[in-house]
């Protein structure tokens, strides 16, 4: 999680560190699949590889004292507010040195101390708590900004309608941010709603809705902090719909019958949010091929060093099975 | 003692506090210059202004929603629901978040918010207005469920549920609102987890929850002059329920009726019931251990048969004297 | 209920007939109000007295196969429908002739048979069940049309949205029909959200949206034959909304601090649906003063007639408890 | 006889049924080519074509609402969440609508409907994707609750799920999928309300539902070899539950134990539980009505911490020791 300065957002510093928070996203996802699939982790897992962009341009303009809530699909999320490697790697591995003690798994992480009020299992629940995230912030003053992460299944479920309507009343400061990937877990966002952009329904609570390239991970900054900005200001919630792609299936069993394998290679090959980024700043002459080789190797070591504690660390006693119930 | 209504006692137990922490504040529906759907909160507003008896659209998914955030952020949200019955609209937040939230995150988050949910039957509101559904809330694990029969133990209770960092549901009775007791006028405390004997006897043990704690005290009266001399024990909490009070009082009469409201198929006396049947106060009982709940309907309009689905005086004491062979 | 002919819609007998059950619904709810004054009904109610030009306007395009559901707020919409007011009166009283044998009361008025699918207590419960009711009709290839009645306040429901969401992508029959009287129970619509007109809230779903006059009877029924047509071609839901005015309180108990005396009496001197239609009625010459005179007779013979219909009928069997319970 | 799965079973009842009826369709997120979230409908929408398998957008209120309406209008739904816990967002059209239509409106409308829930922990998926909640709705007048243990009942109860008249919930359990028995290939209804007595014993009764029916007989497998005989009941539908089989079973062996995976507190166990102690078989009973349920937390992720929150086979042995008093 970098932090932005918004006179001169995108220094070196801050796009080298963007383009580190992207790769190690996709790789740790990427690890995450490959010990789910040699058995070293169980129940499922939702991956966001190809959407590394949206969790780290939008977490961008956060500071610690500002808040998320995510969702099934969350890790991208997690990694981009701050929340740790090695202790998320040690959750989803069921072990008691995870954030969770190894009692959340891959759809409960959260990490309270860097504003990450914690990944759900339930599509749509991380806007109501959004929602109030934000009323605290407005009811004691403390200034910060709740971002919530949906996808774009989620805008169907009443809790979407609710949160967006009571937010805007209200005017708290939080920004609802949608992830439209283009389906749910097969329902494909064209026979889901009847309209061209998710962003459409922001009218519908007197909120400015706005459509972008998830996939270009400035402009998704750029919007995010504009709205964290009207959301500080007091002016109240914004919706974002940030256009973008899950490169794997929903979750660990997936056909994908339900969408052709060239839309895939399209989105993979052309809109890739990480080689576009490189490409960006390559170009640019910001970063060299050597500097990002660099990322690269930091990345796989920080992994590598995940895994490993991770690994290393123990199984919860089963003692703990009744502890953290009540406070 | 001065006395006030089981209604102004809530009012007085939630203004009190408010007053001295400004992290409570209550949500809900019509709840500002309304009163509420039941005048509960009248006056309230004027108090403590719009922002902190908030009133909100109709919307209870996303309102109890944000009042889980709100509490998981450091406020002390207390969030009314006009009928319990609406609480449907609100599961997820209470069963899938606020109960599990602290858990699953491995005891980082705490959730210190009371859903206040006014139930029972009795005032003519049919079907979708009068259940009596708190057995539902026992089942899930992280809930606190709180359950006052008289004035004094809502002014108590409603301390109590606020100042837990945990989630409360409150279970108010629309038919208890207007009847009064004798209430302290400064603020106390009555322990979550602590039944109270509301009449000492020893024949058979009533265990009453709710509304059916008075009509179990009227029962006993009527069956006094029979001389049948029956114990009240009311849990006045659910979860944590007193076990140990209730065993205590089974062994020393040896026979036990239990009286609720909700329907007696998997009604929380159902759960009180057979944890007296496993427990070892089995060996004390002299007959079978007496369930008298609700009967398996939906509550009708008419108010003859309104009555006649929920238990009545003249049920306990039926039931009562069937237990005792007389 | 006066039937329809879209050729020729406003004959004299469908505009007395119109006339007629406006002044019927008034005078039902005026009585059922002195009636629980009385004590002779108990529990609560719900009174329609100003929005009677929705009901009775909305209803007209519809015939017997046609459907509707309805909210607490329901006496209206089923007289509207052609439920009759007898056993509608014996119903509020809890008698045995009631439509719902004293079982359900006010809030649960329905009549199957002229496709009145019921009142409801729960806020916006109707509408998923119109949706389902029509996907009947367009799976079973019925050609009926289901017309859900919701208030204002219902349309900040989570059921709201996605009933409006699914109608829209499986092009239900169904029109939505908002019956905005400017405030929930105390509620001002304009606190509660943040646009002007809640028809605004169609485009959000790819429906049309129309906001009327709620208490211009010829509009209501002119603008809901639209969308029953719409809805009986195949192309979908549409969603009205009506503005006008409760007169009474929410329901018993209401001390209506919520709004000023002045805005009551600028609805009902100026703006009166009843006294509207009689104006033009009579300024048309399509009514003398005595035709009124004379609906007025029958409707105050009916309701008479109703009451003692509902007084004599006789109180339900302590039976009936535990009957109607399974099919 | 030839063997398929649990979830082959229902697939197959299913599709049966929407051969012979063109009223039963089945509506559900993911249903389609993705064949659910358990691959339960793998084939249907080929066989039946998307109209009668309907992909339905993440609308659980809408969509459980619609098959109420379309329920009373005339279609037989079966409506599939893909978890059981994502009906909490339903709870207000299952409870306050289908339960009460009929019944609010004086017999006047049927609720044909079968909700599909797959419940149940033991697969990884933590805290809201695990649970058991088919308490509730055996608490709720009207509805009817089954929960078949193999796939010899699961395929006769959803026949008699579809064509009944009333709501159904339909209780499935995820390690139950993927579980073979012998199952004949033609249709077959298994009437609701009819326990089965999956083994019969002598020295103590145990009643178990789900789940815990196959973990019942492995545990009296490994207790006959220590001359403890037990004889299983299987309620196989909560509501309407068959009575009478258990009380004549507990009469002959004159030990009971409830098993059963939910939350012990409030769960439908408790129900079974005090249902024996208020019945005559009271009087039979040789020890304390005994109940094995889930432990009162949230399910946890990490799988020896999700094993040790249920029932399992060797903590079934500890328990029938315990009440035989060996
Ligand atoms: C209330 C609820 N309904 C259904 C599900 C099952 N489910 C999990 S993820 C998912 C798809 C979500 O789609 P979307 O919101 O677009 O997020 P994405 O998976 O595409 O990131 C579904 C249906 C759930 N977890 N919660
Ligand atoms: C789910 C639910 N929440 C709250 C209520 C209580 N309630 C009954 S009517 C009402 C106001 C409804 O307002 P609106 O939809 O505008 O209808 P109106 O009463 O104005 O006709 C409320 C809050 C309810 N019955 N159901
Ligand atoms: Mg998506
Ligand atoms: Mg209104």
């Amino acid at each position: 999680m970098s932090q932005i300065n918004e006179k001169e957002p995108f220094t070196k510093e801050v796009l080298k560190g963007m383009l580190k928070d992207m790769i190690l996203i996709r790789s740790f996802e990427e690890t995450v699949e490959k010990l789910f699939q040699e058995g070293k982790i169980h129940g499922t897992m939702h991956l966001c590889v190809g959407q590394e962009a949206t969790a780290v341009g939008a977490c961008l303009p956060l500071s610690d004292n500002d808040k998320i809530t995510s969702t099934h699909r969350g890790h991208g999320h997690s990694i981009a507010k701050g929340t740790g490697i090695r202790r998320m790697m040690a959750e989803l591995l069921g072990k008691e040195t995870g954030y969770c003690k190894g009692k959340g798994g891959s759809m409960h992480i959260a990490d309270l101390e860097v504003g990450n009020l914690g990944a759900n299992g339930i599509v749509a629940a991380g806007l109501p708590l959004a929602t109030g995230a934000a009323l605290t912030s407005q009811m004691k003053e403390e200034g910060y900004v709740v971002v919530s992460f949906f996808g774009d299944g989620a805008t169907n479920e009443g809790a979407f309608h609710e949160s967006l309507n009571l937010a805007s009343v209200w005017k708290l400061p939080v920004v609802f941010f949608c992830e439209n990937n283009l389906y749910g877990m097969s329902g494909s966002i064209k026979e889901m709603v009847n309209i061209e952009n998710i962003a459409e329904r922001g009218a519908a609570y007197g909120i400015p809705g706005v459509t972008i390239d998830g996939n270009n991970v400035k402009e998704v900054a750029e919007t995010t902090q504009q709205a964290v900005n009207r959301a500080r200001e007091g002016k109240g919630p914004t919706l974002i719909e940030a256009q973008t792609y899950r490169w794997k299936g929903h979750s660990r069993s997936d056909a994908k019958k339900y969408r052709t394998r060239d839309e895939e290679k399209e989105w993979r090959k052309n809109k890739d949010p990480i080689t576009r980024m490189k490409l960006e700043l390559l170009e640019g002459n910001v970063l060299s091929e050597e500097d990002i080789a660099e990322i690269e190797n930091e990345v796989t070591k920080e992994i590598e060093e995940a895994v490993k504690f991770a690994e290393e660390s123990k199984e919860p006693d089963l003692d703990s099975l009744m502890t953290d119930i009540f406070a | 003692m001065r006395e006030i209504t089981y209604l102004e006692a809530i009012r007085e137990s939630m203004s009190q506090i408010m007053r001295d922490d400004k992290n409570v504040f209550i949500m809900g529906e019509d709840i500002g210059v309304y009163g509420g759907a039941f005048g509960l909160t009248n006056g309230m507003v004027e108090e403590f202004g719009p922002f902190r008896v908030r009133n909100t659209p109709i919307s209870e998914a996303a309102v109890s929603g944000a009042a889980v955030g709100a509490a998981m952020t450091g406020m002390r949200p207390i969030l009314e629901f006009q009928f319990s019955d609406f609480v449907m609209i609100a599961m997820d937040n209470i069963v899938n978040q606020a109960a599990k939230n602290r858990y699953m995150f491995g005891g980082k988050a705490k959730v210190p918010v009371v859903f206040r949910l006014p139930g029972g039957s009795g005032a003519g509101f049919a079907a979708q207005h009068s259940q009596s559904l708190e057995a539902w809330m026992t089942h899930v694990p992280g809930l606190k469920i709180v359950q006052p029969s008289s004035a004094y133990d809502a002014k108590g209770l409603m301390k109590a549920a606020i100042n837990d960092d945990n989630p409360v549901l409150f279970y108010e009775h629309k038919l208890l609102y207007s009847t009064k007791g004798e209430v302290p006028e400064e603020a106390y405390e009555i322990n979550i987890g602590e039944a109270a004997i509301k009449r000492s006897g020893e024949d058979l043990t009533i265990v009453a929850t709710g509304i059916m704690v008075s009509r179990s005290i009227e029962a006993a009266e009527k069956l006094a002059d029979e001389n049948i001399d029956v114990e009240i024990v009311d849990p006045r909490t659910l979860v944590p329920l007193d076990e140990a009070t209730i065993i205590e009082s089974v062994k020393k009469t040896n026979r036990v009726l239990v009286v609720y409201e909700s329907v007696q198929r998997s009604g929380y006396g159902a759960e009180i019931a057979s944890m007296i049947a496993e427990s070892e106060a089995f060996d004390y009982l002299d007959a079978q251990v007496g369930r008298l709940g609700g009967k398996a309907t939906p509550i009708p309009y008419n108010p003859k048969l309104e009555k006649a689905a929920v238990p009545q005086v003249e049920d306990i004491i039926r039931k009562v004297k069937e237990l005792i062979g007389k």
